[in-house]
């Protein structure tokens, strides 16, 4: 029966524990364990402990510069041949397609689809819309204390559990799956 | 087109014009929705003349009734109403032009305040009545059988001519009366009288193009003048001469035309001829050849030095002699009198001392020319005055009136207030009033016929003044009446004659009918080129104008003794009162047409009411600012109404502009503004007895309430743009001199 | 396709008013004022009203001039470059004959700042509360006559309104005309706070209302529409009238003759001190003016081989490129 | 107007006033729903040289006329032209009703016995003419003139013969030759001229149309 | 007392503390803050009154003519769209400087400035003569083939405007989302409903945490050139035309600074409200509302300073007809306005200069509506004298506005009013989760030697990692 496997959580109310938690994680001190399959939950942002997690990837920006360049091209472009085609406007000695204006105007373009894909890419890659949320949630996460959660099996339960206590876990929450 | 079976004017019935755009434009409509369908109705001819088109404008003759000068214009008549004045290019009068109160005319012909059916006086007030009750109300009255004593009846008109004059004639012939009172406030009748005396002609043609000098002395010839339109052409002739002509303006109150003025002086009012003999003692003693004049005159002249002289008008000795270099230097000139010296009771003397300068400096033949008289001097016109507005006031107080018809004229709004008229009146028995609107004059009336518009009905006019080709100028209808329950003057009058039995006037169904055939017996001079009388007709309906040829006129300078009275201030009412006329509003008759109310006055640019001139010194003297109601009192009543500081008055002037001021008149002119005239002395030329519009004395005070004053200019002055850049005559001269620019 | 256009618009048009604009009109409608002949009698004004259904808006709408006079005829005092009779030719001739830069742009007299304070607090000036600057003029005689100024829409080459306009309701016509066009108007106002002189008007309500009482609408002119509120307007050179005769033109398939037609102030204009033509015809009147006044279009300063000509456009120097051309008025002194 | 023209008549000729032939191409793609209705709209018809009809439908209502005028009868049957009695339409903006004298030329003799044509012999006894209700109208700041729209498809109009001017007039009115009293069958609006405008290189100024 | 050992925020606070505190602003309203919604309720009432009048009578109502076809509307719509720059300025600028000061106050500025934008959107709409007709202005296609004039700065200000109201609502969202989280914990009922739809189920996980400070980021740097490039397109409604007084090259600049000033001055008047209100004298305290003083004071004399440049370059310049503008500001009809426009904007910002009156909340209150009053009148001699005094004397007039204008304006802070209304107690005002940041670090830097320990057990344990032998046993 050791295809039993196991989801805990453990909430600590020092973030200073958790860190340390995470990196005896990190150092093996539980065979099997690695510190890849860690995930937090915290109150506030900490970057150390990303440190400690190890890069983990977040593509926003490229999708900004994306809605940037989409921005410009599609914004000056719209906007030229809108001009181009409007058969009353440009007569009277000025230019069909005035670069001064469809500068600034091009410009909020830029920012406008910018901002845009900027948010939506966030909402998606951040699980946000359509990723799949935790089952494991504490409301002391939204106050004052972190979660570590970690998938386990048979051999690596109870060690974690021990090495949780030992850095004083407050609560520890599991499930079992299947 | 031909005008052929002109009355059967089947194309002048209004068509269904739903569609074509009197319908306010739906900018509020989403601009790709139509209209819905089946909401219009749009109506056929019955039977089409060849030339009128829907959708396209055709150009009817006809002659303007705005004031005596009787220009002739084309009415643009489009799906059966007329929408657009335009001068008639064939016309010697206005060479196709037309001022303001032309293009007027066609909201007196629209206007919301015509009277629509016949007002009958019972127990007092004006009721309806129909035109039967109406007409033999009038028959029981005036007709044959009533027992009028011929004169105690009385015709009281406006400037009337053409074949109008001809039936007003023929039935005062009829009753057996000569009471035809012609009135106009705005008049040249000293002048005319002036003329009369030292020319031998009351009205000879004045040459302002051949003139390189006009010296006026408040002769407003641009804008109140006996006949504008011609004038301004003829003044731009005069401007754009080579050398160009230079216009000196004398008067008390700056004129449209002082407003365009070269040197405009400032006089003090009624010393104009004082003036005039200063600048004839300068010219004798520059070597003007005085030799022709009596000796008297020579002395009288000789008396008025400079000092004397600028020390009784006001007008600095270095000014006079500069106009009298003017006069002399660039010959031939022309020495105009107008309103401002007439209205005096010197006016005569005043204006003989200014005709003495035209006949000192040898303008008659030149710039002053005979007239003649027309082929048909019954169809001239009477021209108007305020003698007979004295006469008539005179005849009232003697109860010497029992039936009176007034057409074309307003004396109850004209008359000064101390004339008593509108009491006088009342007192007269049975009074028919011939008119378009609720005037003070119709609404005193006992019986008020509404008349067709100028621009329904027929007639034939020949402006008062005539330049060289003489001419008749037809008035035909440029659309049906509006109202089917008025009736066209020439028809009443006409239908008058006939029950009058008048000789010569049976034959005719109706004044159109007559007007056919009075032009059909026409010499054949006249008719020129045309083959039949119907085609004669045709063609003058076409032309609007018929030339005639003119007979005799000649002038003979003769001098006339002049004695200018003595000139004291008087302390009590230190100011003088100018009721100014101004182009648009005329004596008052145009105050209900909304454009001319709307049309600022041409130089103060104040609309829609009445204001005070006031100089900026005397202003200071009062204490008042633009928009201060001040209160102008003479003897004979007070006038209220806002300052406008005005730089184109005398110090001792306070000018207030005619035309407001209406107790009736209908929605556009009742109760607005002030009337000058109630308010003048009723003094008269002592030698022609008209009515001396300027000699009234008045006092001016604050009266501590203040309005925005409603006028176009927010700030008079450039302040250094080239708004208005001007250049120097004689560069004008050097680079345009002679050369016809395009 | 439009990258095609984009292509082909791309550098097309793109000349200033200094190389004459739009070389592609197929008239160039131009109007000249002598200013020598005017008299200011408000004839022109009062046929615009009679033609193009300009509402009468009472006094009290007066009063807020919120009035809507196409054609106004302004009056002036003062004459800042002559003071007749004391002033020397030699001293004033490069004054009064100078026609660039415009006054507006000129240093001219430093003083006149301080003219304008001296105006606010002038006797005769009706000072601040109901209305800015109502100036009783400087000195005490007046020797001349006053200054009229007949204003209409300039038809400006180098519009100041026409690129504001957000939604292109007014623009630039092959006819070389400024043109308003009212159903689009969205009435943001932008194009009247945008010409400096001031020449175009707004119906602040519905005239239409009350400005035609029955029967007086009969007399409305079919062939233009009655404006509703909202709408900005302006003089349109009688676009109506230039439309029936383009109309006559073509269907006889020739050109519009010189003078065949005119506009309405034009026509009445009693001592024809208005002028109007294409510009485009050699042969037109207007032409014949303009190049005898030596006065080009798209130029912001005139240099006139004779400096003596009267011809000038007002505010010349805003580079606004006007299509009417006003000669100086002309004084004896 | 049909895209497939528009794209050629934009591939071929850049100066032509055409509007969907300057749509850009990719903003048809993204608004593929205006692709679809326009792709929608019928290809040209040909009975009619050197023009594009107009497209566009209009859900007419049945107009109350004081007579009803058998369109069908005159045009379809007797085949009488068009600007016979709408004479107006080759010399003026507007296409005019036929006065009631024309009418009584021909129904003095013909058809008298008919109860329409009694009607109408009463209005002329009564000298005035019927007061008919307005079908096809544009708003009032519209200027449109028959005459040069004649001029361009009927008399300039090369291979066109003067016989067929119901297919010019039905362009916009619809086939009046079918119906009794006329009925509006086409939008009439700014979007349904401009788009006939574009297809037969009309001008594109506003002030040509708009006063 | 002194005030320099102050600090921004007492860094010994619990959280569970922060969490409490701020979420008692969403408790249901005491009587007061009925009381204020309906004042509000019944401002907006007159603006809707005046503008229902106005709409069907057209605008001849609000007294405007020729020359001035702009008046308040238009001044009024730079006021508000100016008063937005100060939350872009707080949660932008400062993040990007790391400025964490900025935490208790800028939500409730960012709030402000969506608000704002809202408001100000209102009057060009307002002022159209035909504003059934506003969507004209909008490109889109139509076989009609007729398009907006993209040279009209009028469409710029359209698309500007649409972008800066999209991205700071947005953006204030983004910024919500913790925080939201935390009220979907905390509460029950509608509310509960409502936050775990809008708080899109964020468990603060380090995924989501890191994508947020990204995101966070980003969108700062897109919205402060965002915001200066609204506000210069703004002056360019002006400063694009030839009117003289309005074409004048130094408007963009000193319409920003008018921006930033007019925003912070009614920063420091919500936060003394809020901070009494809700007494938040924890996290709102004198120090933060010293920062903000000073800041305001800073920008008050940078725009002095433009102001003194545009005359400096107005009379030094040759345009008499600019220089006339300029005098009629100071002797004109307008005067009055002028004068206390240059009172409240350039003088009154001393008393920011002074401890003294900076610590008076109460005068620091009346001060800061002022300084609001002055930008007000700001916007107005921008538009009003150049109207009355153009080139054409003809048509030098003067305008005062009519009742109808005025009320609309009145109304148009009711509307903002009631928004933020509504705002404070469906929303934490202050940011929760940055208010901890903030502590938590502060504390770090405070206490150097928990720091220095906590350091050194981490090395120990990695050290003890160190030893080999371990792995897979």
């Amino acid at each position: 029966m050791s295809n039993k496997k196991y989801r805990i959580l453990g909430l600590f109310s020092d973030f200073e524990e958790a860190f340390l938690a995470i990196t005896d994680i990190k150092m093996n001190k539980v065979p099997g364990v690695s510190v890849d399959d860690v995930r937090l939950m915290s109150p506030i942002e900490h970057p150390e402990i990303e440190e400690i997690l190890g890069e983990r990837p977040a593509h926003v920006p490229k999708f900004t510069l994306a809605g940037a360049c989409f921005g410009i091209t599609f914004g000056f472009l719209f906007l030229a041949s809108a001009q181009a085609n409007f058969l009353v406007q440009p007569q009277g000695g000025k230019p069909v397609v005035p670069l001064p204006s469809n500068i600034v105007l091009t410009y909020e373009m830029l920012i406008l689809f910018g901002v845009i894909f900027t948010v939506i890419s966030f909402l998606i890659l951040s699980g946000l819309i359509g990723g799949k949320k935790e089952r494991l949630y504490s409301e002391k996460v939204g106050v004052d204390q972190i979660g570590v959660i970690l998938e386990l099996d048979e051999n690596t339960y109870e060690p974690t559990k021990a090495l949780f206590k030992q850095h004083k876990v407050l609560e520890i929450r599991e499930e079992v799956i299947k | 087109m031909s005008g052929n079976n002109v009355n059967r004017r089947d194309f002048l019935k209004i068509l269904g014009w739903g569609g074509v755009g009197v319908a306010v434009a739906g900018c509020d409509r989403p601009t790709t929705v139509t209209l819905e369908e089946g909401k219009e109705e749009v109506v056929a001819y019955l039977q089409p003349e060849e030339y009128v088109i829907p959708g396209v404008g055709v150009w009817f003759a006809s002659t303007c009734q705005q004031c005596p000068a009787g220009c002739a214009v084309h009415g643009r008549v489009r799906e059966g109403r007329v929408l657009k004045m335009e001068g008639n290019p064939d016309s010697p009068i206005n060479y196709g032009k037309l001022c303001q109160m032309g293009q007027a005319g066609l909201q007196g012909h629209y206007n919301p305040d015509r009277l629509k059916k016949p007002l009958l006086r019972k127990g007092g007030t004006l009721t309806e009545v129909s035109w039967e009750e109406a007409m033999t109300q009038l028959d029981q009255k005036v007709g044959p059988a009533s027992g009028l004593n011929g004169e105690r009846f009385a015709w009281f008109t406006g400037t009337v001519s053409g074949h109008q004059s001809v039936l007003l004639s023929a039935h005062l012939a009829a009753v057996g009366s000569k009471n035809h009172f012609v009135h106009e406030v705005i008049n040249d009748a000293v002048a005319r009288a002036v003329n009369q005396d030292m020319l031998g002609e009351a009205a000879p043609r004045y040459l302002l193009d051949q003139a390189r000098v006009v010296l006026s002395f408040g002769a407003d010839f641009v804008g109140t003048g006996a006949s504008p339109v011609y004038f301004a052409n003829t003044y731009a002739k005069f401007r754009t001469a080579t050398p160009r002509g230079v216009l000196i303006q004398v008067e008390p109150k700056m004129t449209l035309t002082g407003g365009s003025a070269d040197l405009w002086v400032a006089i003090r009012p009624g010393t104009e001829g004082v003036l005039a003999l200063g600048i004839a003692k300068h010219l004798v003693s520059q070597g003007v050849d005085a030799s022709g004049l009596p000796e008297s005159l020579r002395t009288l002249i000789a008396g008025h030095d400079a000092d004397k002289v600028s020390k009784i008008t006001g007008v600095p000795p270095d000014r006079i002699a500069r106009i009298a270099a003017l006069l002399k230097d660039r010959s031939p000139s022309l020495v105009l009198a107008g309103a401002s010296a007439e209205g005096h009771a010197h006016g005569y003397q005043s204006v003989a001392a200014i005709m003495l300068l035209n006949v000192l400096l040898g303008n008659v033949g030149k710039t002053i020319v005979p007239s003649g008289a027309s082929q048909f001097p019954q169809m001239e016109a009477k021209a108007g005055n305020t003698r007979d507005l004295l006469a008539f006031a005179d005849a009232a107080d003697k109860k010497a009136l029992d039936v009176v018809f007034f057409h074309g004229a307003n004396p109850v709004y004209t008359a000064p207030a101390a004339l008593g008229l509108a009491e006088k009146i009342k007192s007269i028995p049975f009074k028919v009033a011939f008119s378009c609107f609720p005037d003070e004059t119709a609404m005193s009336a006992d019986l008020v016929l509404p008349i067709l518009s100028a621009h329904e009905d027929w007639g034939t006019h020949m402006g008062v003044y005539q330049p060289e080709q003489k001419s008749i100028s037809i008035q035909q209808p440029l659309m049906e009446p509006l109202y089917p329950d008025t009736k066209g003057f020439g028809d009443l009058v006409l239908t008058m004659l006939k029950a009058r039995k008048a000789a010569g006037f049976e034959g005719f169904e109706d004044y159109y009918a007559y007007l056919k055939s009075a032009f059909a017996a026409l010499p054949d001079s006249v008719k020129g080129d045309a083959v039949s009388d119907e085609d004669f007709w045709g063609k003058t309906l076409q032309k609007g104008i018929v030339k005639v040829t003119t007979v005799g006129g000649s002038l003979s300078a003769k001098a006339v003794e002049i004695n200018l009275p003595e000139f004291k201030e008087d302390s009590a009412r230190p100011y003088h009162l100018v009721p100014s006329a101004r182009l648009g509003m005329w004596d008052g008759r145009h105050a209900n047409l909304p454009w001319l109310q709307e049309a600022p006055d041409q130089i103060s640019k104040v609309v829609w009411t009445s204001w005070v001139e006031v100089h900026p010194q005397t202003a200071a003297k009062l204490g008042v600012k633009e928009g201060d109601f001040i209160k102008v009192a003479s003897e004979h009543g007070a006038v209220e109404a806002q300052v406008y500081i005005y730089k184109g008055v005398h110090p001792d002037v306070i000018a207030v502009p005619m035309g407001q001021g209406h107790e009736e008149y209908g929605r556009y002119a009742k109760g607005r503004g002030v009337n000058p005239l109630k308010v003048l002395a009723p003094v008269a030329d002592a030698k022609t007895g008209e009515l001396a519009l300027y000699a009234t004395r008045v006092t001016a005070a604050h009266v501590g309430r203040r309005e925005l004053l409603v006028k176009l200019m927010g700030n008079e002055t450039q302040l250094g743009r080239k708004m208005v850049a001007t250049v120097k005559a004689d560069v004008f001269n050097r680079t345009e001199g002679g050369k016809d620019v395009a | 396709m439009s990258l095609n256009n984009i292509l082909t618009n791309w550098s097309r048009y793109r000349k200033g008013a200094e190389e004459g604009g739009f070389h592609e009109y197929e008239h160039q409608w131009g109007m000249v004022v002598d200013l020598n002949k005017c008299i200011g009698c408000n004839a022109c004004s009062v046929a615009c009203y009679a033609e193009n259904n300009l509402p009468v808006v009472g006094e009290t709408r007066y009063a807020k001039s919120q009035f809507m006079s196409w054609m106004r005829i302004e009056r002036y005092w003062d004459e800042p470059d002559i003071e007749p009779y004391q002033a020397t030719p030699s001293a004033n001739v490069d004054v009064w004959i100078e026609t660039n830069p415009p006054a507006a742009k000129t240093d001219v007299k430093p003083s006149m700042p301080g003219s304008y304070a001296k105006g606010l607090l002038e006797p005769g000036g009706q000072g601040f509360e109901e209305r800015v600057g109502v100036y009783a003029t400087k000195g005490e005689a007046q020797d001349f006559g006053a200054s009229f100024l007949p204003m209409m829409c300039q038809q400006c080459h180098a519009a100041t309104c026409e690129p504001v306009c957000p939604v292109a309701a007014t623009y630039h016509t092959p006819d070389g005309l400024n043109a308003q066009v009212y159903n689009r108007c969205i009435g943001s106002r932008y194009c009247s706070n945008n010409c400096p002189y001031r020449l175009r008007y707004f119906n602040f309500w519905s005239y239409y209302e009350d400005a035609w009482p029955e029967p007086l609408h009969m007399q409305l002119n079919p062939d233009l529409a009655v404006r509703d509120k909202g709408v900005m307007e302006k003089c349109t050179f009688c676009v109506q009238r230039i439309r029936v005769a383009k109309d006559e033109a073509k269907m006889e398939n020739r050109k519009v003759r010189d003078g065949e037609f005119a506009t309405a102030c034009v026509q009445t204009c009693p001592t024809g001190a208005l002028v109007f033509g294409d510009m485009q015809d050699p042969e037109s009147k207007v032409s014949k003016l303009w190049r005898f006044h030596q006065v080009e279009q798209g130029k912001t300063k005139q240099n006139k081989q004779n400096k003596e000509l009267r011809g000038y456009r007002i505010l010349e120097g805003l580079n606004t490129d006007p299509s009417v051309m006003y000669l100086e008025r002309v004084r004896e002194v | 107007m049909s895209v497939v023209y528009s794209f050629f008549s934009g591939w071929v000729d850049r100066s032509g006033a055409s509007i969907s032939s300057r749509l850009p191409r990719y903003l048809m793609m993204l608004s593929g729903v205006i692709a679809l209705v326009l792709l929608a709209a019928s290809p040209a018809r040909a009975d009619v040289p050197n023009a594009v009809p107009p497209k566009g439908e209009h859900q007419g209502k049945h107009v109350e006329q004081p007579i009803e005028f058998p369109h069908d009868i005159h045009a379809n049957v007797n085949k009488i032209n068009c600007m016979y009695c709408h004479t107006y339409a080759r010399r003026s903006k507007v296409a005019g009703i036929p006065p009631t004298s024309k009418c009584m030329g021909c129904h003095m003799v013909i058809a008298t016995d008919k109860p329409r044509i009694k009607k109408l012999t009463e209005y002329w006894e009564k000298r005035e003419p019927p007061r008919w209700k307005k079908v096809h109208d544009v708003p009032d700041f519209v200027h449109f003139t028959h005459e040069k729209h004649l001029k361009r498809f009927v008399f300039d109009n090369q291979g066109m013969e003067v016989d067929k001017v119901s297919e010019v007039c039905a362009f916009c009115h619809g086939e009046v030759k079918k119906m009794t009293v006329a009925e509006k069958v086409k939008p009439l609006n700014m979007g349904f001229c401009a788009r006939c405008h574009e297809a037969n290189k009309g001008p594109f100024d506003c002030w040509k149309c708009h006063k | 007392m002194k005030h320099v050992s102050e600090k921004d925020i007492n860094e010994e606070i619990k959280w569970a503390q922060i969490n409490t505190d701020i979420l008692q602003s969403l408790q249901n309203p005491r009587k007061a803050y009925w009381v204020a919604v309906a004042v509000c309720i019944a401002m907006l009432a007159c603006a809707v009154v005046a503008e229902v009048y106005q709409y069907q009578n057209g605008l001849g109502v609000a007294d405007l003519n020729r020359p001035h076809m702009w008046g308040l509307y238009i001044a009024t719509f730079i006021f508000w769209i100016g008063m937005s720059h100060s939350g872009t300025l707080l949660s932008a600028i400062l993040h990007i400087v790391h400025a964490d000061w900025r935490k208790p106050i800028y939500r409730f500025a960012e709030a402000m400035t969506t608000f704002s934008l809202m408001t100000a959107g209102f009057f060009p709409m307002i002022h159209l003569g035909r504003m059934w007709n506003l969507y004209w202005v909008i490109p889109y296609v139509t076989d009609r083939g007729i398009w907006p004039n993209f040279r009209s700065p009028l469409v710029w200000d359209a698309f500007a405007i649409t972008t800066y109201l999209t991205s700071s609502a947005v953006f204030l969202f983004i910024g919500m989302i913790p925080d939201l989280a935390i009220c979907r914990d905390n509460s029950t009922g509608w509310r509960k409903k409502l936050y775990s739809v809008l708080s899109l189920g964020w468990q603060g996980t380090d995924r989501q945490w890191r994508n947020f400070r990204k995101t966070y980021m980003l969108m700062a740097c897109f919205l402060i050139p965002l915001a200066v490039s609204v506000h210069s397109i703004v002056s360019s409604d002006f400063a694009m035309s030839i009117m003289p007084g309005w074409h004048v090259t130094s408007f963009p600049p000193y319409f920003v600074a008018g921006a930033l000033y007019s925003g912070c001055a009614s920063i420091i008047t919500l936060f003394i409200i809020l901070r009494y209100f809700f007494r938040w004298e924890e996290y709102m305290t004198m120090a933060i509302h010293e920062k903000i003083c000073k800041l305001t004071f800073a920008i008050a004399m940078v725009w002095t300073y433009l102001n003194l440049v545009e005359f400096g370059a107005t009379w030094y310049g040759h345009d008499p007809v600019a220089k006339e503008v300029l005098i009629s500001k100071f002797v004109g009809p307008f005067a009055p306005f002028f004068w206390a426009m240059l009172f409240f904007g350039s003088v009154l910002p001393f008393a920011l200069a002074f401890e003294k009156s900076r610590r008076n909340l109460p005068w620091m209150f009346v001060v800061s509506l002022l300084l609001n009053v002055g930008m007000w009148l700001e916007r107005w001699m921008i538009v009003g004298p150049t109207l009355s005094h153009a080139y054409g004397p003809e048509s030098w007039n003067f305008l005062w506005p009519s009742i109808v204008q005025w009320a609309i304006v009145f109304g148009s802070f009711g509307w903002f009013g009631l928004l933020f209304l509504i705002f404070v107690k469906v929303v934490p005002a202050v940011s929760m989760y940055e208010v901890k940041e903030m502590v938590f670090h502060r504390r770090r830097e405070a206490n150097p030697e928990l720091a220095a320990q906590f350091h050194r057990r981490i090395t120990d344990a990695q050290s003890v990692t160190a030893k080999p032998g371990i792995e897979g046993a």
